[in-house]
């Protein structure tokens, strides 16, 4: 009997190389880092359920999930707004995985696992809105679009989900896009084309 | 032309599809062949104010009824549709 | 005065001040045995194959504004008779044998090159769809060939061949097609008509149609007048369900946008037509020397006559795509017009429900190129009140029975025609 | 120092004279300086001839110093960066940049194409409509590449251009085009409001007309109050100035377009920069404040090279430090074009006479002329001695009858101002004449624009300042910013008084259009050929439709027409006007979006993987998939796919079948809802089985298929074909959110979720067995055929797996989530070695499917039903379901139908192939006996020969019967027995084994 291995691989791992890109005799102005190995559930309210799936999710998660484009963060897990009356539970390390919610929701919510469906891209740096502006229709100003500001909209043709974190220590602001798995390394190449007269700094992370 | 959402806010023309009329009703089973003639081919194909379906898919995937004026795109109205959300059918 | 080039010369001795009107200024009469509402190309090519294949001479084309300033004055000046499916074929070949011989019939030099037009195609089953179109071409003895990556190479060297993404790998050429000036169609008919005693009456809109007892048409009302008419002709592509809601009726046909462009001029570029097959573009050059381009329609229902922006953007990236060695060549002026888009992307010519009211619609793209065949066709049946032979599927019933002519095979969406 | 710049003044301008520059026109070596432009630089080296024109190649000079220039259009660059029509007057002057004059042969100064003129008699307006008739066969051979040869102005590149373009998107309250007094006052009211505000400037240096005419603003020199206004702006943090910048259309819902041009003043851009950047600007408001362009008058022999608008021949001295001529003339019908003169005169020029067409010249100004000791004739100009290099003597017809002449090296015109109403009215507004200025002026424009400054009519300083403050004002105001806007900035409004002139009559040819060659006398005959309405004499004349749009042309062509035809100006009317303000390149447009980048790109789980093994890929929508895999050895791809079939067919192989569209559909109504969708029924699916479904469009014609699966009591899951995945989300959204909102029913596309495989052949069952837990029973009655459920995979994975075939084969399709499509490959390939275990590609597949009878993309065209396609009995006649009642329509339910059927060759040696139609054998083909056509074809390895699929009319009724195969663009023709589709195991034992 062949041993098998079950090494998962980033729909990325071919595309992103680490380390710098693009202009190099300035300062990088954008940072790139693909967050791997997440675990992420869609949950939409059955018919007439929204407020069942509200007390649920409060239950589960210790927090409201958004009803408007927003990200919330606790410590372990951060729901996004993906929908009317949906939205996206983004973790780590299976505490909110697939099976457990499953059980939580089970009364109020249609459950899909879209862990495998998306890659997920952290965006910053100086030139991130330059950047961002050259792919995204959407206002990216920081009266605009806030911290834990969401939307679920498009970049080249693509339907993704951009949400905005927590600012760096430095102050820069970061931006979190959700792209479909099959699309991922094409788009980061158009990333990349969009980033490279900033410079780039390019990593991943297992880091949510 | 822009549209604003009811649910993302206001979205740039491509996150959008539109189908058309939205006020042929889809006759209920049973119906004539005559009636659903109707409903599938027959268009007002009105010059002003026109209810439209329109698809939210580069964006929150919810189909939304636009009243929409043809003679100068400026857009009256957005609605969700019925069944956009799960909220709306509680009610 | 017949035109030639002894009369120019002869008019150049007299600094050309004795040239007369292209067509007469016609002020309405009382009555017309037709009278045809729509004075763009069609509706004065049916007014002259009245008065010149059907002997019927008191004809009246009505504009609202000048002749011409429809989809005829719009359109991107594509001839072609390569359609793939029954009514279609036989219909735009009848039409472009009357383009091959427009210009001696109307003694006006309405250009029509026939300089090719070539449908490229990018995969096995785009090829074996135009292999299709490109056979029924030539059972209905059109010419057509089909030709491979070489052949596409030698005749187009300029095109994207080695990092496209989506490569092409041949073409359906129709050696006939090719362009017309689109204005001189206009001014063409209307010179040969107004010769043969049509009048030809500009800013004179349609208000109402006039109905006896029995609900026959018997003339319009006008912001001219009222004016009579043993039948009434609709050739109004773009307002057709407007026109046609006065007479009381529905029809199966949404207005949409459908945007042109053209470029600065340069010297000659592109020897063809070519249409892209992975994406939305189209192209010729003009004689003047600007490429003349197009795509898909905008994509929901307007009357505004103007275009929005992803479209261009769309049409222009099908473009570089095809032959990036256009990026430097600017784009000089973008407009929009009206399209008839039917049920199911094929036109109705036929007559109504109401009795006197005859109707020619729903041209979609189509409209330009079929131009001369339309004028024929709707003559035919406005003059014999029976539909031309080679009109005889553009009936107005066939959505009913079932019976679409729908070339792209996408139902009863006209926004996907 | 190549030259010495004899046309350069000393001293003065905005040219940098610590930064010279060398640059090239038609091979000659020449000097500037930064912030030239070609133009400008060209003028300080005394050239005076720049190009010809379109029709009669006549030698024409530098008529404007801005974008509205119809004459001086150069090939800028060369090689694959050349540029035709490039304007030599807002072309930036670069080291090195190298131009040629064009639309000549062989040289601009002997250009022999200027033979037309010689016809010019019979070359007329619309001359060619009636003649080039006869012999009907000389158009294309002999007339038309003749006259496509002598139109057309500059030459393409004719390569692949090498730069880089992109797109963004920018948003603010305040859209500002134009950086004159108007545009700056406007953004300073708007920017000291706290609204955020873009200001689009198409020069590369901002002020407008302050940087040529100056004057003074709240007490100090204009030039002072740009730098101070700037430096106030830039303290501004949401005010951004982009210079280079072009507005150039106004979209709906307060979208503008603009372009950039980010490195157009370089020879070419630096490595990961674009050459432009085409910007979709957001605006809540937009303020356009543009100015105004300044119109010729008219007159004989005003196309000489040194004839010049007096606005431009003042911008190059007093901007450039350049001077287009020593002794200057001036014709003018109003007050402004007297500026001309004073700049000229403080500049140390000469004015040869001032020729104003209105009596009353103020006191000051004739005060000023006998002081500098020039004539002012009350008359106008009515010709114009000269040629290619330049004017040397000017004719006036003075106002009492008498004529008078006058020597000089250059001509000034001023005709008055034209608002720049293009913006406004892009929305098929149409100006309104304002009779005072004798000019056309907006008259309302798109929602939240308004316009400003000289762009309104308004053309004093004081009154730009004002207008564009009060602007700036109200457009922050009503984008909700309030902030403390201070006090606007004063000038003095200077006096402006006109005299309307169009045309002075004379002899000799007088140009309107000056690029495309239409003359006054063109408006003349237009009219008399019945040509009157403005758009029709666009058209026969081509008034206005040259690169310059017209700016300097229409509204003097519509004068004239107004004045033959007996109507008044505003009576006459205006064009629509079109979109783009200035030509933009076609590559900015499209930018990134070309080359691989065209569209983007979906990749498989298994894709690199693939690629690994050398298979070859086919564009299938966005997705790349394995073809084929070519082994070493295999001479075609038909080898390599025989030898994939057979694998499969005798063993076990493999392909990603990923691309198939994946939905969950979940809720206790999503047994019903998809009774709806499909025209079979789902509701009474067990769970742990999947079931083949056919969906129909609403008009009674297949829309897609595919298999759908219950895993629970309320969770289905769906695929649709690849093509379709798309749209089908789409559709099935609008039936549960439109059609059927009362269904509690969610959808949700795994597409990307789930690494599919089918894995397909006899030993298919023993290969899974390696891959799956021991605990899983995979036996036929563990497991049947259509079984569907969660198995574990050694290793600890869980997977879907899914008995259904499409090979005809015993098979499976598994799924894993998607990160793992990569190892489940890999494990395939190891746990298959024993199994001789193959990975096929789409042909494979495609062949297998044909083999088997499956109808695919060729069949399901859109315009075949379910009967066509011989699944008429699996519509359900106890629901409703889309597209029901449509389906039952008499010609959809014809006998004479084509319907689906199978081919073979009676040659058994003979190639089939896709397209070729069928026709009665015996018959000769035409278009009555045209019976349908040939849909999919394969080399059968299965069955050692070609076979097909088709629609053929009547066909099930046929079978057995031999028709032609006819294919004449092949040039082939050949007969085919009609058979049953399902060529390979017919009763389906293999895949139920």
């Amino acid at each position: 009997m062949a041993e098998f291995s079950w090494l998962p691989r980033s729909p990325l791992e071919h595309a992103l190389v680490v380390g710098a890109c693009g202009a190099r005799e300035v300062a990088p102005g954008i940072s790139l880092t693909e967050i791997r190995n997440f675990d992420l559930i869609q949950i939409m309210a059955r018919r007439g359920k929204g407020a069942e799936l509200a007390n649920a999710a409060k239950a589960r998660f210790g927090m409201a999930a958004p009803e408007v484009p927003k990200a919330v963060s606790a410590s372990d897990v951060t729901l996004i707004w993906s929908g009317p009356d949906q939205f996206l539970v983004l973790s780590k390390g299976g505490k909110h995985a697939m099976d457990i919610l499953s059980q939580a929701f089970s009364q109020s919510a249609s459950l899909s696992d879209q862990s495998h469906a998306r890659a997920l891209i952290s965006i910053s740096g100086t030139k991130a809105r330059a950047m961002l502006a050259k792919l995204s229709s959407l206002d990216l100003h920081p009266a605009s679009f806030p911290i834990g500001a969401a939307a679920a909209t498009s970049i080249d043709h693509t339907s993704v989900n951009l949400w905005r974190g927590n600012d760096r220590p430095d102050g820069q602001a970061v931006f979190n896009l959700l792209v479909f798995a099959t699309f991922a390394e094409s788009l980061w190449h158009t990333m990349l084309d969009a980033a490279a007269e900033y410079g780039v700094d390019i990593g991943h992370s297992a880091e949510v | 032309m822009r549209i604003v959402c009811p649910f993302c806010g206001e979205r740039e023309l491509g996150e959008f599809t539109c189908l058309g009329d939205a006020k042929p009703v889809r006759p209920a089973a049973g119906a004539s062949e005559d009636e659903v003639f109707d409903y599938v081919y027959l268009r007002d194909n009105i010059a002003g104010e026109m209810s439209e379906h329109w698809y939210h898919g580069g964006g929150c995937r919810a189909w939304l009824k636009i009243t929409r004026n043809t003679l100068t795109h400026e857009i009256c109205s957005v609605e969700p549709a019925a069944g956009a959300g799960a909220r709306q059918a509680a009610r | 005065m017949k035109y030639s080039i002894f009369s120019l010369a002869r008019a150049a001795f007299s600094g050309h001040k004795n040239w007369q009107r292209t067509w007469r200024d016609a002020s309405p009469k009382a009555r017309y045995d037709v009278v045809i509402i729509g004075g763009g190309g069609h509706g004065l090519a049916t007014a002259w194959f009245l008065a010149s294949e059907y002997g019927i001479r008191n004809v009246a084309v009505l504009e609202k504004g000048w002749i011409g300033s429809g989809n005829a004055g719009r359109n991107t000046t594509i001839i072609r008779s390569n359609y793939g499916l029954p009514g279609n074929t036989g219909f735009y070949e009848l039409s472009m044998k009357l383009w091959e011989r427009m210009e001696q019939d109307l003694n006006y030099n309405t250009m029509v090159s026939q300089r090719g037009v070539i449908n490229l195609y990018h995969s096995d089953a785009q090829r074996d769809a135009y292999a299709r179109r490109g056979n029924t071409m030539r059972i209905n003895g059109i010419d057509a060939e089909l030709l491979d990556l070489a052949a596409v190479r030698k005749m187009m060297p300029f095109l994207n061949f080695d990092n496209a993404r989506f490569p092409v790998q041949g073409g359906l050429l129709q050696r006939r097609g090719g362009t017309a000036r689109h204005d001189a169609v206009v001014w063409g008919y209307a010179h040969a008509a107004s010769a043969l005693g049509v009048d030809i009456i500009q800013n004179c809109e349609v208000t109402g149609f006039v109905r006896d007892a029995n609900g026959k048409v018997t003339g319009v009302e006008t912001s001219r007048g009222k004016i009579g008419a043993g039948k009434v002709g609709m050739a109004v592509a773009g307002s057709s369900s407007r026109v046609a809601a006065m007479a009381g009726l529905r029809l199966p046909i949404e207005s949409h946008v459908l945007q042109a462009f053209v470029s600065e001029a340069i010297k000659p570029l592109i020897p063809n037509v070519m249409t892209f097959g992975a994406g939305h573009f189209y192209v010729s050059q003009s004689d003047k020397g600007g490429l003349v381009f197009g795509g898909d329609i905008d994509g929901y229902n307007s009357y505004a006559q103007r275009g929005n922006m992803p479209v261009m953007e769309d049409v222009c990236e099908g473009g570089m795509a095809l032959m990036p060695m256009i990026g430097r060549v600017r784009l000089l002026r973008q407009w929009g017009g009206i399209m008839d888009m039917s049920m199911d992307g094929s036109p109705i010519i036929d007559k109504t429900p109401v009795d006197g009211l005859y109707l020619n619609a729903g041209w979609c793209y189509g409209g330009f190129k079929a131009t001369p065949g339309s004028g024929l066709v709707f003559a035919h049946l406005l003059a014999r009140d029976e539909p031309h032979q080679e009109a005889a599927r553009f009936r107005l019933d066939r959505f009913r029975r079932g019976a679409m002519i729908d070339e792209k095979g996408v139902g009863a969406q006209p926004n996907l025609h | 120092m190549i030259s010495s710049q004899p046309h350069r003044l000393a001293s003065g301008g905005l040219i940098d004279r610590s930064a010279p520059l060398n640059f090239r026109f038609d091979g000659k070596t020449f000097a500037g300086f930064e912030g030239d432009t070609l133009a400008s630089a060209l003028i300080a080296n005394g050239v005076k001839l720049v190009g010809r024109s379109f029709k009669y190649h006549r030698p024409r000079g530098i008529l404007t110093s801005g974008s509205e220039e119809p004459n001086a259009l150069v090939e800028l660059r060369t090689g694959a960066r050349r540029e035709p029509n490039t304007k030599a007057t807002t072309a930036e002057l670069y080291d090195g940049l190298e131009a040629a004059s064009q639309n000549r042969w062989p040289s601009l100064r002997h250009d022999l194409m200027a033979v037309n003129q010689l016809f010019a008699p019979i070359f007329v307006a619309g001359f060619y409509y009636k003649t080039f008739m006869w012999p009907a066969k000389f158009w294309e051979a002999v007339y038309e590449p003749a006259i496509r040869r002598a139109a057309g102005l500059g030459r393409a590149a004719g390569i692949a251009d090498p730069d880089h373009y992109d797109k963004a998107w920018a948003h603010c309250d305040v859209l500002i085009a134009g950086s004159g007094p108007a545009g700056l006052a406007a953004a300073l009211a708007a920017g000291r409001s706290g609204a955020r505000v873009i200001l689009c400037e198409e020069d590369f240096a901002l002020g407008g007309r302050l940087l040529a005419d100056g004057g003074t603003i709240d007490g100090m020199p204009a030039a002072e109050w740009i730098s101070r206004t700037l430096a106030e702006l830039a303290t501004l943090p949401d005010v951004r100035i982009m210079t280079r910048a072009t507005l150039f259309g106004v979209y709906d819902g307060g979208t503008y377009g603009a372009i950039e041009r980010v490195n157009d003043h370089l020879p070419s851009p630096p490595e990961h920069q674009v050459r432009q950047r085409l910007w979709r600007i957001v605006a809540k408001r937009s303020i356009v404040a543009a100015g105004a362009i300044e119109r010729p008058i008219v007159f004989a022999g005003n196309d000489t090279p040194g004839v010049m608008m007096a606005s431009a021949m003042r911008t190059y001295v007093a901007r450039y430090a350049a001077t287009p001529a020593k002794r200057i003339a001036l014709f003018t019908n109003n007050e402004d074009g007297w500026r001309t003169v004073e700049t000229a005169l403080g500049a140390g020029l000469q004015i040869a006479a001032v020729v104003d067409a209105r009596p009353d010249v103020s006191a000051a100004h004739r005060a000023l002329a006998a002081k500098a000791g020039f004539p002012v004739l009350n008359g106008s100009v009515s010709g114009v001695d000269g040629g290619k290099d330049g004017v040397r003597k000017i004719s006036v017809a003075l106002a009492g009858g008498a004529r008078a002449e006058v020597e000089a090296d250059g001509l000034a015109v001023s005709g008055g101002w034209n608002p720049a109403v293009g913006l406004t009215s892009y929305h098929r507004g149409r100006p309104k004449w304002q009779d005072d200025i004798s000019a056309f002026v907006p008259d309302g424009a798109p929602p939240g624009m308004v316009a400003a400054g000289a762009a309104n009519g308004a053309f004093g300083l004081g009154a730009c300042l004002r207008q564009g403050f009060a602007a700036g004002a109200a457009a922050a105001q009503s984008a909700g910013r309030d902030g403390n806007r201070g006090t606007p900035s004063v000038a003095d409004d200077e006096a402006f008084s006109l005299a309307p002139l169009w045309h002075v009559a004379g002899k000799g040819k007088a140009f309107v259009d000056y690029q495309h060659d239409v003359t006054a006398a063109d408006i003349e005959l237009a009219q008399r050929e019945g040509f009157e309405s403005v758009e029709h004499l666009k058209r026969y004349t081509t008034l206005g439709m040259a690169t310059d749009q017209g700016k300097t042309s229409n509204v003097a062509g519509l004068a004239i027409m107004a004045a033959v035809s007996g109507k008044s100006i505003p009576g006459t009317g205006t064009t629509i006007y079109r979109p783009p303000y200035v030509p933009v390149a076609i590559g900015a447009f499209a930018g990134h979006h070309r080359d691989e980048n065209f569209h983007a790109t979906r990749l498989t789980p298994s894709h690199h993987w693939a690629a690994e093994q050398g298979a070859v890929f086919v564009d299938t929508g966005l997705w790349k998939r394995a073809q084929w895999y070519p082994r070493a050895g295999e001479k075609d791809w038909l080898e390599s796919v025989t030898r994939e079939v057979k694998a499969v067919r005798g063993g076990v192989g493999f392909c990603d079948v990923s691309t198939l569209g994946k939905i969950d559909v979940h809720g206790p109504d999503a047994g019903a809802f998809l009774d709806r969708v499909y025209i079979n029924t789902f509701s009474n699916l067990a769970v742990g089985k999947a079931r083949y479904g056919l969906m129909l469009r609403e008009d009674g014609m297949v829309y897609d298929d595919g298999t759908t699966s219950r895993l629970a009591e309320d969770h289905y899951f769906l695929t649709t074909t690849t093509a379709k995945a798309g749209p089908v989300m789409q559709h099935l959204e609008f039936c549960r959110q439109v059609l059927f909102p009362e269904l509690d029913v969610q959808l949700t596309s795994v597409s990307d979720q789930w690494a599919q495989f089918s894995i397909a052949g006899p030993s298919a069952r023993e290969l899974l067995k390696q891959i799956v837990d021991e605990s899983e029973d995979l036996s036929n009655e563990g497991f049947p055929f259509m079984g569907a459920r969660e198995v574990s995979l050694r290793g600890g994975i869980k997977a879907r797996l899914f008995r259904i075939s499409f090979s005809g084969e015993m098979a499976f399709e598994i799924s894993v989530p998607a990160r793992y499509g990569d190892a489940l490959v890999r494990n395939l390939m190891l746990a298959g070695k024993q199994f001789g275990v193959t990975p096929y590609g789409t042909e494979a597949l495609g062949v297998m499917r044909i083999e088997k009878g499956h109808v695919a993309g060729p069949e399901l065209n859109g315009t075949t039903t379910a009967a066509d396609l011989s699944l008429g009995k699996m519509m359900s006649t106890k629901k409703d379901f889309i597209g029901r009642v449509m389906a039952g329509r008499e010609a959809l339910v014809a006998p004479d139908r084509q319907v689906v059927v199978g081919i073979k060759p009676t040659d058994r040696a003979r190639r089939l192939r896709s397209g070729a139609h069928i026709i009665p054998k015996g018959e000769t083909p035409g278009p009555d006996n045209d019976q349908g056509y040939v849909t999919s074809v394969c080399f059968s390895p299965t069955l050692d020969q070609w076979i097909g699929l088709a629609l053929v009319e009547r066909g099930r009724e046929r079978i057995g019967e031999i028709v032609h195969a006819h294919d004449p663009l092949r040039g082939e023709n050949y007969d085919v027995e009609l058979c049953n589709p399902v060529f390979y195991d017919p009763d389906g034992g293999r895949q139920r084994g």
